[in-house]
């Protein structure tokens, strides 16, 4: 059934969104985001399925190479930041504070 | 280039100020190209007015289509009530550019600028067109006293930058309201200023869209009590920028206050008129009483010039011809009189280093050229018969004496606050014995007496021979006033109308 | 019938995997237990019949993008004294449960009003190469294009960011 | 003929006033460079005045060959402004009044003019002060001349002006400039009354012609309540320019300016405005009575208070301001009981003999080295005799002695208000008479008589030159003989004057017999005999300086009037400012931006505590946001 995709499709991004705000790791946090994606890749192939198009298809692949291209930002950052305060912890940048 | 001489006479020093600051000219050049686009608009204000025939009716009109979908249209035309605003504006610009030699590019690209816009804006026949142009006229101001300004020069450019946006902003809104109400009404988009006379607006709506209006012109004018701004941007803007908005910036208020409200809000204008004209004359009061505590001159020159917009404003809401037609000659001798008299401020600012009155003393005798001009000035801007001062004030407050006794009265006490401030300055910076400082103060330049002689023949020559400028103004003022006449009858019969059926 | 078992184990472990993800308190756990919801999602693509992206899925995904995240969690050699201290953790957890309950709500009630389609294998080469490669070079060949100088530009970046020797001195 | 009188009449002011022009661009031009020769400025300066009186003769002398009831001649030059039913000219009117007005207006101020070569001779800034000199005498031609009120507002307000230009004309001295800003602003209040009066008068019944022709024709239309509204207030204005009570306070500073400036203020023009108009404006004042009483009790404590304080002076100018003031009290007076052409008679007259007093004045003033305390004169007699001759001609006119000029013009005055039964006014004018003789008298006696009190300054005191000696004297033979034009019929004149005023005026013939008559005659001469006399015994032999005690103090000090205004009026002004400026600006009218901006700054600082800089925390706003608008949505979903 369609539908049961797109519930496990939910599941999985509000487990994602629960991952990035309550977890300081940066390493869980941005694992949240991957699993964010993926959730929205299991929403786009179920309805590329329910409309028998592959439309669907071809954007899960491009979030694919957009979450390839994230993680190699991503971790660009996390070793940068290793480097320098040798800690894993998001709450390290707070330049936006008030 | 003659049927399109109001848009030359708009995107001439637009473009050329635009042109200033995207090239790297050196200051000099800057300054003489300023000189040459002011003075080729003077030329085409010049045959602007020797062709204006002052019959009443819109002259010159150009009228484009601009956004049809809206009705938005670009309409540009000349009236008895523009055509001064706008020749004020034309004939007093060259002289700012010859007497001010030291600035850098960017204050005379700011200034052409200007003058482009609020020729715009007088000339406008659309609500939006004129609503770009009023906005577009207040960056450049924005810019130099933010840019050129004195030591509170960032409070004195936010101060008036929120005060006049938070007005026009206001106004904005009350323009929208009145294109979806003529649209709902007609069927058409339009917000041509002639079509939204037609428009018949009811209850708190075309009250508040009234409010939205005179507050941003009430705001700008300055009336009382919108007048906080004044006093800093006119105190820490330099000379030039406080020349603009006192000689024309803020004759544009009143000026739109004759061109929007009357025609268009006819009802409420004659309901709040008697508010209206009070905060006139409160101001005036006001504003001269603490013109006389003031220790720095241009800041009383400052307090003065918002008296006298206080007495310009009243002539307004007077709802007679004398008083209406007082009303636009003292915007043009306003503008001559306080125009050359902030000039003068600068001069005197730039050559002795402050603004502090006690500082100076005794110029008169260092220099009887200035002195003798700053005294023409100063008393033409008290009203001395002959000087064109005289004849609008004669006019407001023998209309306001009409209009309302004690409104009359209180008028007429301008003859005496005004004189007291601007005496007891003089005598302390030109009377008096001088000091080391007033020592060295040099006489005008050849070139500076340039620039100040046409501003004073104009003031005497107004003072001494009005007709052929009131014979220009008053068509345009009649059809005002008829407005408001025809209003007030329509006011009395719904008043009748409704008594009648109270008594059924 | 074998497919609907076959979704709801595939659901289970990836839903556990996920969990895993968020409460384990080492990164390397999270990551293997990631690696379980990313192979089980393969295997949901599968099922809806996306032969291409559940070996993308598997070879990109769980090959190439999770083996290199693991790589520099053991490059960087974390130690227990490195992790951040997360007192509030269970606190945080239960909060954002009650946070985002209405937004799982909200979507499922969304999701309910769609129409409802089975999810039979389909033939016909649907989500093959072949076909996919079509769609994607021929309709979407512009933001493919882009997706392309996204990648280089982040190559790039990451050398850059990473890259810089003289900083820790 | 009438040709020639009109081209004239707009030439008239024209003449000074191009003078003025004239003087003015070539001092402006060349006070930096090389001077022109002051005798060039002296000439320029004197032609403008001696032209316009040549051609006020001219005027005269035709408006003489015209019949009476056409003795009106207006000269409109061209439209000044019209807006709506005002219809404003510039034009110009001679009638018998504004005639025999500018007559000796140009003559005695051409006179001053040509004295002023003289006394202003060692001045630095000579073209200057002629420039003044000849504005001042155009705009007072216009103030005569003016067909209309309005015209002659121009020239009310342009002497206004010009008095504070020539009484701050020492403006080194910053008691001289705020002499000068008292004088335009006390004229400036009363020039509100003038306006306002204008605009009452206009609103009533100005639509058909707001000139002095149209207003008389219409006159009658006026309601009784807006009349005597529209005098009061015009009276304001002649109290302003004319120092009456309560705005006289401005003359006696006046002195401040060069002397000859005095003489004109005095004499030719400026303060003898203030009963002109009321003059100008008779056909008004006599619909209302009421009005004319009041102008009539004013202008009379006006002089019971002046004399009072011109019997302390020791200045020698304050003692003539003081009688200026005085006699223009009687002047008021007289237009107040509608004995307008005496009125006028009593300007005409007193022009003479006050110009030739101040003049005589600057005589002594310029053989003492600018020494005005005449405490420090004395025994003058013998180094000044021309002088000494013309003045004492000059003390006889004001103090009314007979036969000069001033006891035929104030006892007509008196005579007119004893008939007209205001026998209150009529007494105090005879005590104010005497209190004249014994002042001026006073004033004679220790100047010129007794033994010098400065060695020093009398060995070096000298008769001034001829170019100042001539007008004096050609002044006291005015002094002497301008009586004799209104003599009265008891004495077998033919009252010259009033009948030729008679067109102008509307004036009430109060008849007497001829035993009153001379009775109001006998206690005026009465009264000079018994002020002179107790001058003569007080002073005669030489005085010195009193003190002052009681009620002299008191008077001496001037009552403390200028106090009181500078407490009543000018302190709380400036105070009203200071609180406008310092409290009430920054915290009432600004009060409302400046709670705006102090309420956004609070909100600003609430929402930084939010602002924790931690992105998880965002990230947690934001959610919370979302789940926020799910929940909304989802109560419209099923």
């Amino acid at each position: 059934m369609i539908i049961n995709y797109l519930t496990l499709s939910i599941i999985l991004f509000c487990l994602g969104i629960l991952g990035v705000i309550s977890r300081r790791n940066v390493f869980t946090v941005f694992m949240s985001i991957e699993l964010m994606l993926n959730a929205a890749n299991l929403a786009f192939i179920t309805f590329a399925r329910l409309h028998v198009s592959m439309d669907g298809h071809v954007l899960a692949m491009l979030v694919i190479a957009v979450a390839a291209a994230e993680a190699a930002l991503a971790l660009a950052v996390v070793i940068l930041l290793h480097k320098h305060k040798g800690v894993l912890d998001t709450n390290i940048f707070s330049l936006l504070k008030g | 280039m003659f049927e399109h001489i109001i848009s030359s006479m708009i995107f001439l020093p637009i473009i050329a100020g635009l042109i200033l600051l995207l090239t790297p000219v050196t200051k000099n050049g800057a300054r003489a190209m300023a000189l040459v686009v002011s003075v080729a608009v003077l030329i085409l204000g010049l045959k602007l007015y020797t062709g204006f025939i002052g019959a009443g009716g819109m002259e010159f009109v150009e009228n484009y289509v601009w956004f049809p979908s809206l009705g938005i249209n670009y309409t540009l035309g000349v009236d008895g009530i523009s055509l001064f605003i706008l020749m004020a504006g034309t004939v007093l610009f060259p002289s700012i550019f010859l007497i001010f030699t030291t600035k850098s590019k960017g204050y005379y690209a700011n200034l052409l600028i200007a003058q482009g816009a609020m020729a715009g804006a007088v000339c406008a026949g659309d609500l939006m067109l004129f609503y770009i142009f009023w906005e577009v006229m207040l960056l450049p101001i924005f810019f130099m006293i933010g840019l050129f300004g004195g030591e509170g020069k960032i409070a004195a450019t936010l101060k008036i930058t929120l005060y006049t946006i938070a007005g026009s902003l206001l106004m904005l809104a009350a323009i929208f309201y009145l294109g979806v109400a003529f649209h709902n009404q007609f069927g058409i988009w339009s917000f041509n200023i002639v079509n939204m006379a037609a428009l018949k607006l009811h209850g708190t709506v075309a009250v508040l869209a009234f409010v939205g209006f005179m507050l941003a012109f009430a705001i700008k004018i300055p009336l009382f009590p919108f007048h906080t701004w004044l006093p800093d941007a006119y105190t820490e803007g330099p000379a030039a920028a406080t020349f603009v908005l006192s000689a024309i910036m803020a004759k544009i208020g009143v000026y739109a206050v004759i061109r929007f409200v009357i025609p268009i809000f006819g009802a409420e204008f004659t309901r709040y008129a008697l508010i209206m004209a009070y905060l006139g004359v409160i101001g005036m009061m006001y504003c001269g009483f603490a013109a006389i505590a003031q220790k720095d001159f241009k800041r009383m020159l400052a307090f003065s010039s918002a008296s006298h917009m206080g007495i310009i404003a009243l002539g307004l809401f007077c709802m007679n011809i004398q008083a209406l037609t007082g009303s636009l000659f003292q915007i043009v001798a306003h503008a001559t009189s306080t125009g050359a008299l902030f000039l003068f401020a600068g001069i005197l600012e730039e050559r002795m280093q402050t603004r502090k009155i006690a500082d100076l003393g005794g110029i008169a005798g260092r220099a009887p050229v200035f002195a003798m001009f700053f005294a023409i000035a100063m008393l033409a801007s008290v009203g001395l018969p002959g000087t064109s001062g005289f004849i609008g004030e004669f006019l407001i407050i023998l209309g306001a004496i009409k209009y309302n006794v004690a409104i009359g009265v209180l008028a007429g006490t301008s003859l005496i606050i005004g004189v007291c401030y601007m005496l007891w300055m003089f005598q302390r910076v030109f009377f008096e014995k001088s000091n080391e400082r007033t020592e060295k103060f040099r006489d005008l330049s050849a070139a500076e007496v340039l620039a100040f002689l046409p501003i004073l023949v104009l003031i005497i020559v107004m003072g001494i021979y009005p007709q052929p400028f009131i014979k220009k103004i008053e068509p345009a003022a009649r059809i005002q006033i008829n407005t408001i006449l025809h209003n007030m009858q329509v006011a009395d019969a719904n008043a009748l109308l409704q008594g009648t059926n109270l008594e059924k | 019938m074998f497919a609907e078992w076959l979704y709801f184990g595939l659901a289970a472990l990836s839903v556990l995997g996920a969990i895993g993800l968020i409460l384990f308190r080492h990164p390397m756990n999270g990551a293997m237990s990631f690696v379980v919801t990313l192979i089980s999602l393969a295997g949901m693509y599968a099922l809806l019949s996306a032969k291409l992206m559940f070996a993308v899925q598997l070879i990109v995904y769980a090959g190439a993008i999770m083996s290199l995240i693991v790589f520099i969690i053991m490059f960087l050699n974390i130690q227990e004294s490195d992790l951040p201290e997360e007192k509030g953790r269970g606190l945080y957890l239960v909060g954002g449960v009650v946070v985002i309950a209405p937004i799982a709500m909200f979507l499922y009630k969304i999701v309910r009003t769609l129409p409802g389609g089975d999810t039979a294998i389909v033939g016909n080469g649907f989500g093959e190469v072949r076909n996919v490669g079509m769609i994607l070079f021929k309709s979407w060949l512009l933001p493919f294009e882009i997706i392309s100088v996204l990648l280089l530009v982040a190559l790039i970046g990451a050398v850059v960011v990473a890259g810089k020797r003289e900083v820790g001195k | 003929m009438e040709q020639t009188a009109h081209f004239y009449l707009g030439l008239i002011p024209l003449m000074p006033l191009i003078g003025a022009v004239l003087i003015g661009l070539m001092h402006v031009t060349t006070c930096r460079g090389h001077r022109f020769p002051d005798k060039l400025y002296a000439v320029l300066a004197c032609i403008g005045p001696v032209l316009a009186c040549i051609m006020a003769f001219q005027v005269f002398t035709i408006l003489k060959t015209l019949p009476v009831e056409h003795r009106i001649l207006v000269h409109k030059v061209f439209t000044w402004f019209s807006v709506g039913e005002l219809n404003i000219s510039m034009g110009f009117m001679a009638d018998p009044l504004s005639s025999l007005m500018i007559l000796f207006v140009t003559f005695i101020g051409s006179l001053i003019h040509i004295y002023s070569i003289g006394y202003m001779a060692d001045d630095k800034t000579y073209a200057k002060f002629f420039g003044y000199m000849n504005l001042f005498l155009g705009s007072m031609l216009i103030l005569v001349l003016g067909d209309g009120p309005v015209v002659m507002f121009v020239g009310w307000e342009g002497v206004g002006l010009c008095s504070y230009l020539l009484i701050s004309y020492y403006n080194e001295d910053s008691s001289n400039v705020l002499a000068g800003n008292k004088a335009f602003i006390v004229n400036r209040i009363g020039d509100l009354g003038f306006v306002l009066g204008m605009a009452f008068l206009f609103w009533a019944i100005g639509a058909q012609g707001f000139d002095y022709i149209s207003l008389k024709a219409n006159a009658h239309l006026l309601p009784q309540a807006t009349a005597m509204l529209v005098c009061l207030l015009l009276f304001v204005g002649a109290t302003g320019k004319s120092a009456q009570i309560p705005l006289y306070v401005w003359l006696p500073d006046a002195m401040a300016g060069p002397t000859p400036v005095s003489a004109l203020i005095h004499a030719a023009t400026m303060v003898t405005a203030g009963v002109y108009m009321v003059a100008r404006f008779s056909f008004l004042y006599v619909t209302v009575p009421d009005a004319g009483e009041i102008v009539a009790w004013i202008g009379i404590l006006t002089a019971l208070v002046s004399a009072i304080y011109g019997m302390f002076q020791d200045d020698i100018k304050k003692v003539l301001a003081y009688s200026t003031v005085s006699q223009l009290g009687y002047m008021f007076a007289g237009v107040g009981v509608a004995a307008y052409s005496a009125g006028i008679f009593h300007v005409f007259t007193h022009a003479f003999f006050k110009a030739l007093l101040f003049l005589g004045a600057g005589s002594v003033i310029y053989a003492m080295h600018h020494e005005q305390n005449i405490w420090k004169m004395g025994g003058l007699k013998k180094k000044l005799p021309v002088t000494y001759l013309t003045m004492l001609v000059g003390a006889l006119a004001l103090s009314g002695c007979p036969p000069f000029s001033g006891f035929f013009s104030k006892d007509e005055i008196l005579f007119s208000a004893f008939a007209s039964g205001h026998k209150a006014i009529w007494a105090i004018g005879v005590l104010v008479a005497g209190m004249t003789a014994y002042y001026t008298f006073r004033m004679i006696f220790v100047v010129f008589h007794g033994e010098p009190h400065s060695k020093s300054s009398y060995d070096h005191a000298h008769e001034p030159p001829p170019v100042m000696t001539v007008p004096l004297v050609l002044l006291a033979i005015g002094a002497l003989l301008a009586g004799f034009f209104n003599l009265p019929e008891l004495f077998g004149g033919h009252q010259m004057v009033s009948s030729w005023l008679e067109p102008s005026v509307l004036d009430h013939h109060a008849h007497a017999e001829a035993s009153t008559e001379w009775m109001v005659m006998g206690s005026s001469v009465l009264a000079f005999v018994i002020g002179f006399s107790i001058a003569y015994v007080k002073f005669a032999k030489g005085a010195q300086l009193p003190v002052f005690t009681g009620f002299a103090k008191f008077a001496y000090n001037k009552f403390y009037i200028d106090e009181l205004y500078d407490m009543l009026f000018v302190q709380p002004y400036k105070s009203i400012g200071a609180i406008i400026w310092k409290d009430f600006d920054p915290n009432v009218t600004d009060g409302p931006r400046k709670a705006i901006s102090w309420l956004y700054g609070a909100i600003g600082d609430a929402f930084r505590l939010v602002q924790t800089g931690y992105v998880r925390v965002y990230a947690i706003y934001m959610v919370i946001g979302l789940s926020l608008i799910s929940l909304l949505i989802s109560q419209t979903l099923n």
